[in-house]
């Protein structure tokens, strides 16, 4: 059994079909990149994983249970983590306390008191090397910065697996090469499976991900290593719009 | 900060030079008084304040002050504004209490208000004049220094009831629509008994809701009941609504009563000729006949302004011209009972004077006054008003009537 | 055209825009590139007016229009095609494009600009009765084109007109804004993500990246500068 | 007996409920455009009470015509209250001026102060209660802050923050008139004559009142939807971005909604006391706030004429239950019928939030 | 361990201290103690409501109804059971009805409205407030519209020197308990799970479903605790304090309205706002009452609304902003 397995996922939204028939598993300690162009059904799949609602069909497991009906939280404490497109930190609650709740809520959220979430988080800041911000609300940070806080408060839950929303959105090249440095290292020291939702950063889909999902219109185009991924004609045309010789040429 | 402060504490500033210096008081005999100036009862408390006011002016200025110790003392009279609400009243009746020193002090407006004062009264001791606190319940819980003026609910038909009797022995039917409140719960209840007793049939019997907007439901209930005499009200408000759309709805009975609304100046200039010959009971109306004279005939202690020196008081008082309601008369008798209690102890301690004010009975502009022993009203009997060409005339008890009752009252 | 000098604007603390410049010549399609967040879509709500320029300044025609809000900016005849298309979706396809009408000058031609409209998208006068919300994407965008085009631009700024569009209607749109082009005679600046196809269209570009102009040039300059596509347009 | 009653009820109510409707169609409207619930909503009412009362009294005009004056006056009071206390809460813009020099703000800061000592000091000669000369101060100084420093947005606490500004506008408003015209309840007498339907009687006050409300909830459906100024305030409602681009002044629009919104609820008081045209006093707001709250859940909350149609359904709903609740013995059906009506409030908000009358 | 698991709770200390001075006020001088007991009930009511309003953020407008279930709680309890001969331990069960009846109100209100967000919250409560008073009075329970008046049954519970006592003195100490068992639970909360669960879904209620918050249970939790203490501040305030009780006397809209502005006031969310809140609104309405009677109304709506709109923060959310890198930093929240 995979870490988590979607089959024939859909969700409609009156008329609209955002996620269509979508089938795909995750493993364990994988790195997955799903992309696809806006408006494909990344985020409304990323929504339906997590259970920020439910799924119209199809049932979703993760981690050997059926968590199709599962609220939010719950999943969240099975190890599904989550950070959003636009970083939605507590804004006056400070770095720490955003990753501390992390952890106090998250996987292992029963075990842990309020004190140990809290020098937990210390580590974690550390981590992403915002020590000078540690008692500074997190309103006020930079979207950089706020991204950094979400990615630490999310694997303070303690999540077997880690969903990032365009976690590279809006970077530079530079910060994109460390960001992907960064996840590399998360995934390696916390031995968990990511799923990275890309829009069009192919530096770091090629860099990050060991296969790709190719989403187009809400439902699954492609499902392939990397590398094949990459060079599929059909994920270029979707993906750039325009036939492979145009792009070459 | 910076600016915005400067901005703030100016406003601050203004507001503390805004009060006016307290003046410590001399030889003055002072009375305080948590009125309900702003709030829900911002209307009877107006009317109360005034009525103080006038009578304070009367004793002052007319009958030159009390005669206490030797020496004519001045009263003083100190207003707050408890804006309605229970917490102030406690807390500026002790400031009236302690840091005013006040020698007696008033209730505020409604049965709710006074007993949230009372134990505060009551702890310090002190006179506590229940000028708008009409609930017999309250009498029944052992306070001490509560004295009433405003008459008991349960008798306020009594009279209503009595003149059909007399005038139309063949009527039957009677409708009861009132507030549903404790004190006019009180008067229906009463009413209820007295009915029965006068061997009336009560077709009806319903409430309704506190600060209603349409009555209509309940009235075309009403009509179907096809009752002769109807009584009710409440409150001002809901007697103007009850009045106005009982003649929306061509219900027509005999006699319509209405408790406190009826009674008011204010209502027949709401409604104008649809006011016609309704009528309602009152504690004091403009035109009752209580005099100086009368009162010597029955032998009774006379004090206050006559009538007319009245109203013109109390014009005078709240700087318009706004005629007294009973509101008004009741807290002023309530000022002049403590005047005669005052010189008969020749104290201003408050045991003394609440001994004197059992013993007391005595007649006023307002009509007679006399307490029981727990300091509810039994000395002061009502008045019924009906409207007759615009106008307000005494018709009941005979006794007092200014003018021959309208029975059957006129169709809408 | 449109002038834009040292433009600095951006939301609460946050500012966004560092002084970029750019011009805008008339008759052309001018292509604003960058990655995301790189302050394209602010740059141009800020020239529209909604969000106020904190310094530098805009010139429309050779007139400062830096401080005028948006309605007057559509007076002067600058249109807006918003990411996310923002369309009314209560109201049926025909009262969209009447509302793009809706400053007094483009109403008196309202019946002309509404049949330009028409034979470029046949398929909304037929659909003129439906309720907007219920069109697809593609109509949907074509819906939100056409009002922008009933507001009897001189200027139009389009903000990432292909945005979720299957490739086929891609292409569709591109066509269309060439044909506002050279048909209508409109001048058009233009917020694309699609990098390659938006090149391709372009007469002149600028490169956009953190709040400042990093790059400029025709599409052959940008296109033959591999470090330029590297760096800033992830391709 | 049962059925005439109850059909006398229900003619009541449908036209009272269209009364009532009218009477919301204010709130729904501002909530709709602004996410503002106005809880001052009743004392505008009173304001149109109050107005209706005084053109009839003092110039003889009947109610039907101090309808315009009444939405002038409401118009106007709405630009005054949106520009003065809401608009600083729900608009990114603000409307301070942030760059005045330290002198200058010194300068007015310091006439403020002059302005409310003098008079402070003055307060005795004209006679006029401190109070009310502290009131215009403070309303004098309010504005000049406003005016230079705009205010601050609030995103997380607009919502309190807007309660609590349209509570306190509300008292504001009651305490003017007040002091304007005493607490006393008043009333006017407009007799033109009743129609007699054998099962109840209506008083073509009554109906003119109803007409009357139909009539304005007509013109503002047809004005919504055939103007191109209620366009643009509709569209404003749809996607503000969108009307933005359309050259659509968004932000007047907003000014405009809330003060045409004022504008239809102090008309409505003109209308209700042709309903009833007596208990008019500064405090007979409150009860038709808690009654316009239920009526727009029932349309829907945010849209006018399913407002109207609410008021409808909670007069035919409130009369109806009366005869109900009549026949079961010790209740007092008119609590109940209130009880019941809070009850709906409930109902409809957990099982059908968007209103009776939007599928969805 | 022992020295962090102390530095959290330094916050209570300046709540104390304000509780302490204000007691300690009105013992020392004399006639003031009816004034601190008011003060005191604007405090405790601004801390109860601010357990649920500033910690999550919803507007319950219909927050008196459990403060008016709380007194009935009381006044049940007393009214019928001193002939029962049970003497003080009336008031003993009394409590434990008031904690019940809101306890128990706020289960039913918050399984319905607690779906709800924004202004549908707020008027859904509103719309609890009032149809609980309409069926109390339309169904006649509790004495209906009559109430029920008790200062005879507590003189034959507690004697009449003990009823008195009750009415002007312990009935306010009692308060002062309330209060500090609000402000107590209120920083137990910030500093625990509840606190952090709390200021997530305040911020952003469905990252903090994705967080694992059981967001519906945390609002819960904070209803209830909020409701509760109001019930028994009604219990003590206005029941064992002024020993009656009308329907339409306790749930009066305006004393929710009350609660926000003083939670505004102080700064909506923080430990020692609502304290600061009721002072400051206490203060200047007994002050306005004096030197402007009749006028309170009129001057104080003006200056709430420039408040509001020029400082919203609330005056600790101005002091935190001040004092963050100082010393004092640890002890203001």
């Amino acid at each position: 059994m995979p870490l988590l397995r979607c089959l024939n996922v859909t969700k409609r939204f009156g008329g609209l079909v955002a996620v269509d028939d979508m089938t795909f598993d995750v493993h364990k300690g994988e790195m997955l990149a799903i992309v696809g162009p806006n408006g494909a059904g990344k985020t409304t799949m990323f929504n339906l994983i997590n259970g920020v609602f439910p799924a119209d069909e199809g049932p979703i497991w993760f981690d050997g249970v059926d968590v199709t009906r599962f609220p939010a939280f719950k999943r969240a404490h099975l190890g599904l983590g989550r950070t959003f497109q636009i970083p939605r930190p507590f804004a006056s609650a400070t770095v720490q306390e955003n990753i501390a709740i992390g952890g106090m809520f998250g996987a292992a959220g029963k075990e842990i008191s309020v004190d140990e979430a809290m020098e937990m988080a210390d580590q974690y800041i550390q981590l992403i090397g915002l020590k000078d911000h540690r008692d500074k609300p997190a309103g006020g940070l930079t979207p950089i910065e706020k991204k950094l806080v979400e990615i630490a408060r999310a694997l303070a839950m303690k999540p077997k697996l880690l969903l990032m929303d365009e976690a590279m959105a809006g970077m530079n090249p530079k910060d994109i090469d460390e960001m992907v440095a960064f996840i590399k290292q998360i995934r390696e020291t916390e031995n968990i499976a990511i799923v990275a939702m890309v829009e069009h950063i192919m530096r770091a889909v090629a860099g990050l991900a060991e296969r790709v999902i190719v989403m187009h219109q809400g439902a699954l185009l492609v499902d392939e290593p990397t590398r094949e991924a990459l060079t599929d004609p059909r994920v270029i045309e979707v993906y750039l719009g325009r036939p492979t010789e145009e792009m070459n040429a | 900060m910076g600016k915005r402060a400067v901005l703030f504490v100016s406003v601050l500033l203004a507001l503390a030079m805004a009060a006016p210096a307290v003046h410590a008081a001399g030889h003055e005999i002072l009375v305080g008084h948590p009125a309900t100036l702003s709030g829900s009862y911002a209307k009877a408390g107006e009317q109360a304040v005034g009525g103080v006011k006038a009578a304070v002016d009367w004793i002052n200025n007319t009958r030159g002050g009390v005669m206490v110790g030797g020496e004519k003392k001045m009263i003083a009279y100190k207003v707050y504004d408890c804006e309605s609400k229970k917490e102030s009243v406690t807390s500026l009746l002790e400031r009236l209490i302690t840091t005013d020193k006040v020698h007696f002090t008033y209730a505020p407006y409604s049965s709710g208000l006074t007993l949230a004062g009372a134990p505060v009264a009551e702890k310090y001791g002190v006179i506590y004049m229940d000028h708008g606190g009409a609930s017999d319940n309250i009498f029944k819980q052992g306070f001490e220094y509560i004295v009433q003026t405003i008459g008991p609910g349960s008798s306020y038909h009594a009279g209503t009831l009595e003149m059909v009797r007399k005038i139309d022995p063949a009527a039957k039917k009677v409708a009861l629509a009132y507030e549903d409140s404790e004190f006019a719960r009180s008067v229906m209840d009463g009413a209820e008994a007295k009915a029965k007793e006068l061997g009336f049939d009560v077709v009806f019997k319903r409430t309704y809701p506190a600060k209603v907007t349409d009555l209509t439901p309940l009235l075309s209930d009403l009509k179907a009941a096809g009752a002769e005499i109807v009584i009710g009200g409440g409150h001002f408000q809901d007697g103007q609504l009850l009045n106005q759309q009982m003649a929306d709805l061509d219900i027509n009975p005999k006699l319509l009563s209405l408790i406190a609304a009826a009674t008011l100046p204010a209502f027949g200039e709401a409604l104008g000729d649809k006011a016609e010959g309704v009528m309602g009971p009152s504690h004091w109306e403009y035109g009752v006949t209580y005099s100086e004279a009368g009162a010597k005939k029955l032998g009774i202690t006379w004090i206050g302004p006559s009538q007319d020196e009245y109203v013109a008081l109390f014009k005078k008082a709240v700087g318009k011209d706004m005629l007294p309601d009973y509101h008004a008369a009741e807290a002023s008798a309530a000022l002049l009972s403590l005047v005669l209690a005052i010189e008969k102890v020749d104290s201003l301690d408050s045991d003394k004077v609440r001994a004197a004010l059992g013993d007391l009975t005595f007649m006023s502009f307002y009509g007679g006054w006399d307490v029981d022993d727990t300091g509810k009203q039994i000395g002061h009997s009502m008045v019924d008003v009906q409207w007759q060409k615009g106008e307000r005339v005494i018709i009941w008890p005979e006794a007092a009537q200014t003018g021959a009752p309208v029975y059957p009252k006129p169709k809408f | 055209m449109l002038k834009v000098q040292k433009l600095e604007s951006g939301y609460g603390p946050m500012q966004v825009l560092w002084g970029p410049d750019i011009e805008v010549k008339p008759g052309t399609i001018t292509s604003l590139l960058g990655p995301n967040g790189a302050g394209k879509s602010t740059l141009l709500w800020t020239i529209l007016g909604s969000v106020k320029a904190r310094s530098g300044t805009v010139h429309f025609e050779g007139q400062d229009v830096t401080a005028l809000p948006p309605h007057k900016k559509v007076d002067l005849g600058i249109a807006m095609v918003p990411e996310g298309k923002h369309l009314f979706k209560e109201m049926t396809v025909y009262d969209n494009l009447i509302m793009g009408a809706y400053r007094k000058e483009a109403q008196e031609v309202r019946d002309e600009n509404l049949e330009i409209v028409y034979s470029m998208f046949p398929i909304l006068k037929e659909r003129h009765a439906q309720k907007a919300g219920s069109l697809s994407g593609g109509q949907q965008q074509m819906v939100t084109i056409s009002r922008a085009l009933m507001t009897r631009p001189k200027l139009i700024m389009m903000d990432e007109p292909s945005q979720g569009l299957a490739p086929k209607l891609v292409h569709e749109i591109f066509e269309t804004i060439e044909k506002m082009k050279e048909e209508v005679g409109l001048t058009i600046l233009l917020v694309e993500q699609n990098a390659a196809a938006s090149l391709d269209a372009a007469d002149y570009v600028y490169v956009m990246h953190e709040g400042s102009i990093k790059a400029e040039g025709t599409p052959d300059v940008i296109k033959g500068s591999d470090e330029i596509k590297e760096a800033y347009l992830g391709m | 007996m049962l059925f005439e009653q109850l059909s006398g009820n229900l003619i009541q109510g449908l036209v009272l409920g269209m009364v009532y409707g009218m009477a919301t169609m204010g709130l729904s409207l501002i909530f709709g455009v602004l996410q503002v619930v106005n809880v001052g909503h009743g004392a505008f009412i009173m304001v149109g009470a109050f107005t209706a009362l005084t053109m009839f009294q003092a110039m003889g005009v009947p109610p039907v015509l101090a309808i315009p004056m009444a939405f002038i006056i409401g118009m106007s009071l709405g630009m005054l209250f949106y520009y003065g206390a809401v608009k600083p809460l729900v608009s990114p813009s603000g409307i301070g001026i942030r760059k005045l020099s330290a002198r200058g703000k010194g300068v007015i800061a310091g006439s403020v102060v002059g302005v409310i000592l003098l008079m402070w000091l003055t307060s005795g000669f004209f006679k006029v209660n401190i109070a009310i000369y502290l009131f215009l101060g403070i309303v004098f100084l309010y504005a000049i802050a406003l005016y230079i420093y705009g205010g601050r947005r609030q995103d997380k606490a607009a919502e309190l923050a807007t309660l609590l500004v349209t509570f306190s506008v509300g008292v504001i408003l009651e305490e003017v008139v007040k002091q304007l015209f005493t607490s006393e309840a008043r009333g006017y007498n407009w007799d033109i004559g009743k129609i007699d339907l054998g099962i109840t009687v209506l008083p073509y006050t009554k109906l003119l009142a109803a007409m009357g409300s139909l009539a304005i909830a007509v013109i503002l459906y047809l004005w919504f939807n055939k103007t191109r100024a209620g366009m643009a305030m509709r569209s404003v409602v749809e996607d503000d971005v969108g009307a933005r681009v359309c050259g659509v002044n968004v932000d007047w629009q907003y000014a405009l909604s809330f003060s045409l919104g004022i504008g239809l609820t102090v008309t409505s008081g003109v209308l209700l006391t042709m309903f009833i045209p007596v208990g008019i006093n500064p405090y007979m707001g409150g009860p038709y706030t808690l009654k316009a709250f239920v009526i727009a859940v029932l349309g829907g909350l945010a849209s006018p004429y399913g407002a109207f149609f609410g008021g409808v359904v909670f007069g035919l709903l409130e009369n109806g239950s009366y005869t109900l609740f009549a026949n079961i013995p010790g209740l007092e059906p008119f609590a109940m019928t209130r009880f019941f009506s809070f009850v709906m409030l409930l109902v409809i908000l957990l099982i059908r939030p968007t209103g009776l009358l939007k599928a969805k | 361990m022992m020295v962090k698991g102390s530095g959290k709770y330094l916050p209570v200390v300046p709540v104390l201290v304000a509780y302490g001075a204000l007691l300690g006020y009105g013992l020392m001088v004399p006639g003031k103690w009816q004034l601190v007991s008011q003060l005191a009930f604007y405090c405790t009511l601004g801390q109860a409501f601010n357990l649920f309003m500033g910690m999550t953020g919803y507007v319950d407008f219909g927050y008196v109804a459990f403060m008016g279930v709380g007194t009935y709680g009381m006044a049940v309890s007393i009214y019928n059971l001193t002939d029962k001969g049970l003497g003080g331990w009336v008031i003993v069960i009394g409590f434990a009805l008031a904690a019940l009846f809101s306890v128990l109100l706020s289960l039913a209100v918050g399984a319905v409205a607690l779906r709800l967000r924004g202004a549908y919250f707020a008027i859904a409560t509103i719309g609890v407030n009032e149809g609980f008073r309409f069926l109390i009075e339309g169904a006649r329970i509790w004495n209906g519209s009559e109430g029920m008046i008790f200062t005879r049954h507590m003189k034959q519970a507690l004697g009449k020197p003990g009823a008195m006592a009750m009415g002007t003195f312990w009935a306010d100490v009692m308060m002062f308990a309330v209060a500090i068992l609000a402000a107590v639970l209120t920083l137990v909360y910030m500093r625990n799970k509840v606190g952090y669960a709390l200021t997530a879904l305040r911020e952003d209620e469905d990252a903090a479903k994705v967080m694992g918050i059981n967001v519906t249970k945390y609002k819960i939790i904070a209803f209830i605790t909020s409701a509760a203490l109001a019930g028994l501040l009604g219990a003590t305030a206005w029941a064992l304090k002024l020993q009656y009780v009308y329907p339409t006397d306790v749930f009066e809209i305006h004393y929710t309205v009350e609660a926000i502005i003083i939670v505004l006031l102080g700064g909506a969310g923080t430990l020692m706002g609502p304290i600061v809140g009721g002072l400051i609104y206490g203060i200047a309405k007994y002050f306005l009452a004096i030197v402007l009677p009749g006028f309170q109304l009129l001057i104080f709506a003006p200056i709430i609304i420039a408040i509001i709109v020029l400082f919203p923060e609330g005056t600790v959310g101005i002091l935190k902003k001040k004092l963050t890198g100082t010393a004092l930093q640890r002890y203001v929240i």
